[in-house]
């Protein structure tokens, strides 16, 4: 099955694009997709440990699993709302 | 009135969509990008969000104001893209009938966005730059 | 800025007035003149104020915040005169380097204005007029 | 010593003025000065529960002594900032 990853911030400049489509076994967690991506863009790895997931535009666990047309997102920090 | 805008941002669009005859009060809030930053000297700062997902959590946060306090209406609006000093980031603007609920609402709202809203900001100065985490 | 006017609102002077290149955040509050007061039909307000008393009333407030939190400015300016449903009686705003700070002290400025500075709200209705205390 | 009275809200409205130029004795106090306007202005009881004085633009005691040409103001209870 194939889902749509967005990356945001570091995530986004690791990957070199805003968006990539991923091709995945049926069935695969949030976590299979990470380490396949991580397998494309080692540098992902150092985020790894603050990264957090959305599916569908929202905030998911690592072992939620996926279907086909799903938008992940990889989310690294949030930083909105000014330095106070 | 939620919204993700990559112009400047002004208070008074906001308090207007937000009073209605039954509020007594209006607080609001502006984020200002400061001079100093960790001791660093900032030269500006990048803004970036995921917008199709930054709305609706700022719509999650208004309800979230609504189950806590009576207020009239909420409004939140955050600026993307290139942020010089003294520019405004965020506005957020909470009326009520009474002032209390107005305040203590306008407050919860910009702790709630900057923990749970997909924006990110990047900070340029002379010597480098960095994506900052919620701590900064 | 402190400041008693018959002249409209508007936030956007406090908000310029106040913001340095040390503020991250300002955080503002509107009084607006309400359609219901205890039930009572409000046709308009006349707000009086000492003058010569209130502003330096006011002053005395911002020297309190300025003990209790660390702020940048604060701006407070009061309306007088015939005041229509909808209409800003009050307008506040406090910067400060962060957040909590400039919510706080704002928060206490409204508190504090509404004890302290003699400034007095006649509610005309339909059918008679009251000069209202402080619990209205 | 002659003492300037401003008057405001209610008081003023009762009074029929924003302002008394009053008369007193040497070193006599708010208390005396507010009995004296208000055997002028009997109405002005119905407000002596709630009121407060200030002398030259501070709150004040009811027991303060007063001086030639101080500003003396009678202030019912305030209620500035909407009603919220």
């Amino acid at each position: 099955m194939k889902v749509r990853v967005r990356c945001f911030a570091a995530a986004r400049e690791i990957v070199g694009s805003g968006e990539l489509i991923v091709d995945l076994p049926e069935g695969s967690t949030l976590t299979q997709l990470f380490d396949q991506v991580q397998g494309q863009f080692p540098r992902l790895q150092g985020l790894a440990g603050s990264l957090l997931f959305s599916v569908n535009r929202e905030y998911a666990p690592s072992d939620k699993r996926l279907s086909a047309d799903d938008e992940v997102a990889l989310i690294p920090p949030v930083s909105g709302g000014a330095d106070v | 009135m939620f919204d993700i805008t990559d112009q400047p941002l002004s208070l008074e669009p906001l308090v207007s969509a937000v009073t209605r005859s039954s509020s007594g009060a209006v607080a609001s809030f502006l984020g200002v990008v400061r001079e100093q930053t960790r001791g660093r000297q900032v030269l500006y700062l990048e803004y970036e969000a995921y917008r199709e997902m930054a709305i609706p959590k700022m719509r999650e946060i208004a309800d979230e104001i609504r189950r806590k306090w009576k207020v009239d209406e909420i409004a939140m609006v955050h600026r993307i893209g290139h942020l010089e000093i003294g520019e405004v980031s965020v506005a957020i603007a909470v009326s009520a009938p009474h002032r209390h609920q107005a305040l203590a609402a306008c407050a919860y709202a910009i702790d709630r966005l900057k923990e749970t809203v997909p924006i990110w900001k990047k900070e340029v100065w002379t010597d480098g730059e960095e994506w900052v985490g919620p701590s900064g």
